[in-house]
């Protein structure tokens, strides 16, 4: 076990898949010599040669366009986008092309590749670098979303998604690349050092898709949350002192359904809270689903904390983003209903 | 500095409308054999004239004249007009069996033959083709068999596309022929992934890819361009011209004033304008290509200039948009009449066994086409199990898509569409 | 009065736009001379000349973006895009600048436009010519998303679209295009001469965009729908005799609220259907927000009833349409709740 | 044909990286005056050599030279030269307020002010233009007031932004400046679609947009070209060949087997490839496609080939990825210092007046800079009210966002942030 941030987990997925299967290829906007703006690729070209982890032109769409023509070749290529912002150029080689390729053969071709894209506000990116679009990929069919909150997660889940032979789309929260963030912005930076999700093998290991993980557990209210949610989450039950049970997600779809039946089926209150606009977000198909499936245990409505349904505007990010206050806040209302 | 008057709004047009005589006495044509033939590892700047030109072999006379002229062994020329002629004749006869309602749509490519079959023949077996619905003629090339096809045009149980796609959009991964997409385009940089792929394993098969003029307007064609010049793919970009996207004329998407061919130029690689209707030249063209792409050199944009003779596809009414005969007039004539008549002048056919050859396709298309009937069609079925909708979303079916089949299986059940 | 079917009433709506306001502009594939493959241009050209409607390379995301450029000259570009299907080239065009324009630019700059185009299944077109995208739409802030299920509401809404200052989706439903389609596509095709929205003013008249239409009253249920659906809602409620109030919303987003709320308020009971995909659809927004508003109204676990979490299956969709059996099978379900 | 071995995949290099010297001599640059100098109305097959080529005025000597000698006004070149200084000393400020945390971004653009300040003076005052986030000289040479930029840089509340937008991406319509994106190469299509409303109004206005090299890579730029040509709109498409991208060499974006001025050649409208530190040149190659546009002869694709001076932004730190000396060697030279020679050379200039322009520009940007904090910066405000970010979304709010405006209000009073 290394202590290892969330960059630096990432890094070590990448390199160790690299290392592990000659069809694995990196590439995106400056991931090569650079090392990309995040860092994550930093030193993978230098040690796996620039046939392996290389630069590609500014052109989204023509990037996941290749890596669906290497995926029928047979490799298992990984692109970086470099802020999910800029995912939407490739919109359509996603949906129509990744996410049917399989289905469209009926099983002759696939499109194993792996989009990873660094989202979600916190850096005072304004709109065009704070977004969160995972709700515009969820509603789409043959494609899985994952989104890792921890280092430790976030290694093992992309080794899986490398490994998996369907598109996956790899958001990591930029929030959480250096350390735990609970929404309190005005505190210390904490670092990935001192957390236990901070210690990270150096080798091979995979974390499960489609498996959520219960990061709290709680027996009055359920709280639904991924990435950098998940510790909003955490400081918000802390500071409310509510015995919620808090579950990490991690893989958005295919969903692990079970583990949120259980729990609101146990709890009767649930909290669904992301950084992406409300309005038709992820939250909207969590509320749906629990609803339908646990309707006659809730005790209170089920809940949504998310962005406002707005742009996310540069200097009011912080008002912006579902912090531990408002989370709480609908904790409270949540206990009290 | 000129005085400026005000500006207007400059709307690309059609040649001619229904009502009009097709007149194609714009289009400055070359004779046969004019065109100089530089080496494979031409720079791209060499290839300027090519891309504003026109490269021909077969004569008015039927000869085979000039430097591209591929002397092609008689075999070959012979597979190659019989795959045409088959491609043709199964047109026609699926064509038919839209308009019986044995399936909802059909797409021909007549006119447009010799494009995808010389091409075929060009490359070598293995090379990955990535397609248009109009490069049928491909896999008829490839000796792939036409009742498979039918069986997907039926969506019948045989369909080994389980009745998911619209006909005509096939899957053929032995016969190196990629799954075809609805969505215009998107497999054109998608074909230079495949080749960057191939050149990354250090493999020899190169790829190539088919667009028509028209969606060439979309940002795909861009990033192939970028792409295969930024990684010099060993792919051919095949921009099939065929002067129509449904009712639009070549000009609205972008060819008003220069040819696409001289696109690739400004990427730096080389584009070759070629009569698409010449099977010598396309098959000529597409050898210096993937000649010039399995020697490292990379890629080549191929702009064939054809007609497309039919309409665009079984719903499609063309005479509402041209006049209807102007195919007639199409100055580059019918690549399937111009192949014979040159295999005639050569003394490689004659008439007698040109219509046996059509009385023996016509049989073996008749013969197909009855079994694949009799194995299901569209109208009265049988089909594959609809339960199969669910498979191949994601390699394993996921918990959702258990529970949504199981209760579309109860409503079948519900409906009286399957038994309890 | 006119009788109009569908595309005559778009067509009407076109040209009476095009009559009243000379910044009007159409254009899209085939539109121009031909008319459209669903000759919803038919003739337009012809009356207004072709600097007014025309033919556009086959580019979406061309299209899309010259649009707001005229837009932001001052013109009022309608588009058609020839099959929702094709939509995705124009996402990144859409959501990163129609929808952000006015904000980013804090009202210096605003894009009038309207894209017109063909949605849902029912004409063996297979998954590219049969999706119904509106949910990747309505959860993207600055958008409106409108979809009209009757020539009378498709003519007025979309001259309250052409007219609205800021991007419109209008998503046409094109089985409905001919005549009013209850979903049971083995009986006789009905037309809509006999329907009185069949019925439709030569001249201008606006339907205001936001306000759903009461299309059946009834109390003992709530069905949400829009489109195609509309109709499938009203034959699934006559079969199964239930007293089903049937809201057609019309405009998706900004969703009028108050009438969902109100009805639901007073039935208890709420059911939504859509053709898209369930997962992340429009009506899991639908479900959540009336969750959230009517929780302690509801007497049943409001239900979805969508298309299958699948691709449009060429010789399937009447397997994959979600049918009067299908929605009249949940309609017994929640009635026996 | 030949033997194939085995493909290999080309991946572009940048040519020094730290630690090598950077060395140019790889690039073939014409001498100034050297370049001919068509009418406006050409064919763009007459401009073939400009878009290959180099059009270059100030020669090294510090003379105008050639055909394209702009003969430029005395008045207006000053006002260049004081615009680009002006630009370039503004940037310095800004870059340290970044640092100083006083506005959470900034980008500079050193070392290409030639490019906007140049071009916007070729330009009409209300011609429209689509720019990147590197042609702040655009608004500076219209006499933008810096103040205002300012406020937006330090999102403060005379911000006409509001505080929504990264610092930089200005909006400003009086200007003719359209609103920025950070999503690189939509402006550029959209542009078009300006030119071609204008167009069709029989306006005289036309439309300019820019693009990086880099970026030219998007779909976008294809769009931008194709319908550019489809409807000859009358527009100046501008390629800012900086040779760079953040740390990606300009090979990346297809740069290096063809310029990309010659991209436009292939679409059957002029390219010109233009020196873009030579002030003169700028000038003279954008009247020219003014001219042109406003003559309908439609669009020029102009590749201004420049040298990013500084960091990508000051989020950036290019001594990760180049040798942090390389643009001593640039052969180019530096826009300012060379029209500054050239106006001293023809004695228009001096070096005198030059350090009292420098000391009054600095003089201006302090105290524009000092009136900027005083209504607030970044760091400690005050900003606009946080409740506008709410408006704009739609012309007329509607009522989910009257409800989320609420319910953040109520949020900022339970945190103490605002009043009850
Ligand atoms: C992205 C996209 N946009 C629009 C369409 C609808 N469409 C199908 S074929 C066609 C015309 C294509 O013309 P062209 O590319 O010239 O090919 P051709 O049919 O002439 O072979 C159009 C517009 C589509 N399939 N995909
Ligand atoms: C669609 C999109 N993809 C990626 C980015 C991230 N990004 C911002 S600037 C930049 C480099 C642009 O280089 P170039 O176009 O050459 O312009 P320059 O910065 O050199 O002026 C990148 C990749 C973006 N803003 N938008
Ligand atoms: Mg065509
Ligand atoms: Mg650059």
């Amino acid at each position: 076990m290394t202590s290892m941030n969330m960059v630096q987990a990432l890094n070590s997925a990448l390199d160790v898949m690299l290392e592990r299967d000659a069809n694995v290829l990196v590439f995106g906007e400056d991931v090569g010599f650079f090392g990309g703006v995040f860092r994550v690729t930093e030193g993978l070209q230098q040690r796996h040669g620039e046939q392996r982890v290389f630069d590609a032109p500014i052109a989204e769409g023509g990037q996941i366009a290749v890596a669906i023509g290497m995926g029928a070749y047979g490799l298992r290529p990984v692109v970086e986008c470099q802020f999910a912002d800029y995912i939407y150029p490739a919109f359509d080689q996603l949906v129509s092309a990744a996410a049917r390729l399989r289905y469209r053969s009926a099983g002759e071709f696939n499109a194993p590749l792996t989009v990873r894209s660094p989202y979600g506000g916190g850096i005072f990116g304004g709109q065009t670098h704070s977004q969160s679009p995972e709700g515009l990929f969820t509603h789409v069919c043959g494609l899985k979303t994952i989104i890792p909150s921890n280092p430790y997660d976030a290694k093992g889940l992309l080794i899986s998604a490398i490994e998996d032979d369907d598109p996956v789309l790899f958001f990591e929260p930029k929030r959480l690349y250096t350390g735990p963030f609970g929404g309190h912005h005005d505190r210390p930076l904490e670092t990935w050092a001192k957390h236990p999700a901070g210690e990270v093998p150096a080798g091979y290991y995979t974390v499960p898709l489609g498996q959520a993980s219960i990061t709290r557990s709680g027996g009055d209210l359920t709280i639904l949350a991924y990435g950098t949610m998940v510790h909003v989450a955490l400081t918000a039950a802390a500071e409310t002192g509510v015995d919620a049970e808090v579950i990490d997600l991690r893989t958005l779809w295919p969903l692990d359904t079970d583990a949120i039946i259980a729990s609101v089926g146990k709890t009767g209150r649930c909290l669904i809270i992301h950084e992406a606009t409300r309005t038709g977000g992820y939250g909207a198909e969590l509320s749906a689903l629990v609803q339908e499936r646990c309707f006659y245990h809730l005790e209170a409505p089920i809940e949504r904390v998310a962005g406002w349904d707005t742009p996310y505007p540069c200097e009011f990010e912080w008002d912006y983003f579902p912090g531990p206050l408002r989370v709480g806040d609908a904790i409270r209302r949540l206990m009290a209903a | 500095m000129k005085r400026d008057s005000s500006l207007h709004l400059h709307i690309p047009h059609a040649r001619f409308r229904p009502g009009d005589t097709a007149d194609f006495s714009y289009l400055s044509l070359p004779r046969a054999g004019q065109s100089p033939c530089p080496p494979s590892d031409a720079q791209a700047s060499a290839t300027r004239d090519l891309a504003d030109g026109l490269v021909r072999v077969i004569g008015d006379d039927g000869g085979a004249v000039g430097p591209w002229d591929p002397k092609l062994d008689p075999g070959l020329a012979l597979k190659g007009l019989r795959a045409m002629l088959l491609t043709r004749i199964f047109d026609d006869r699926m064509f038919k069996a839209q308009r019986q309602g044995k399936t909802p749509f059909y797409l021909k490519c007549t006119g447009e033959e010799a494009v995808a079959v010389a091409q075929a023949l060009a490359l070598r077996p293995d090379d990955m083709c990535f397609p248009t619905y109009r490069q049928q003629g491909l896999l008829i090339a490839r000796d792939w068999p036409i009742l498979d096809m039918m069986c997907q045009i039926y969506l019948n149980p045989k369909d080994r596309l389980k009745g998911r796609q619209l006909p005509v959009l096939y899957s053929a991964r032995q016969a190196g022929f990629f799954s075809l997409a609805g969505n215009l385009g998107t497999q054109f940089p998608q074909a230079v992934g495949w080749a960057m792929a191939s050149a990354y394993k250090r493999d020899t098969k190169i790829a190539a890819a088919w667009i028509g003029e028209g969606a060439s307007a979309e940002g795909d064609f861009h990033q192939a361009m970028v792409f295969a010049a930024v990684y010099r793919a060993p792919v051919i970009l095949n921009l099939v011209n065929n002067q129509w996207a449904i009712s639009s004329s070549q000009g609205v998407a972008g060819g008003e004033e220069a040819s696409f061919a001289s696109r690739a130029v400004g990427f730096g690689f080389p584009g070759i304008r070629v009569d698409g209707n010449d099977f010598l030249a396309v098959y000529a063209v597409t050898r210096w290509a993937a000649e010039r792409a399995r020697n490292n050199h990379g890629p080549t944009l191929i702009e064939l200039f054809t007609y497309r003779a039919g309409a665009h596809s079984t719903s499609d009414d063309p005479g509402r948009y041209r006049p209807g005969d102007e195919y007639q007039h199409w100055p580059l004539g019918d690549p399937i009449e111009r192949f014979k008549a040159h295999l005639i002048r050569i003394g490689a056919w004659d008439e007698a066994r040109h219509q046996a050859l059509v009385a023996e396709i016509e049989t073996q298309v008749d013969a197909a086409n009855r079994e694949a009937q009799g194995l299901g069609v569209h109208s009265n079925g049988p089909h594959h199990d609809p339960a199969t909708m669910f498979e191949d979303i994601y390699k394993e079916m996921p918990q959702h898509l258990k529970e949504q089949r199981a209760e579309m299986q109860r409503l079948r059940v519900l409906a009286g569409r399957a038994p309890s």
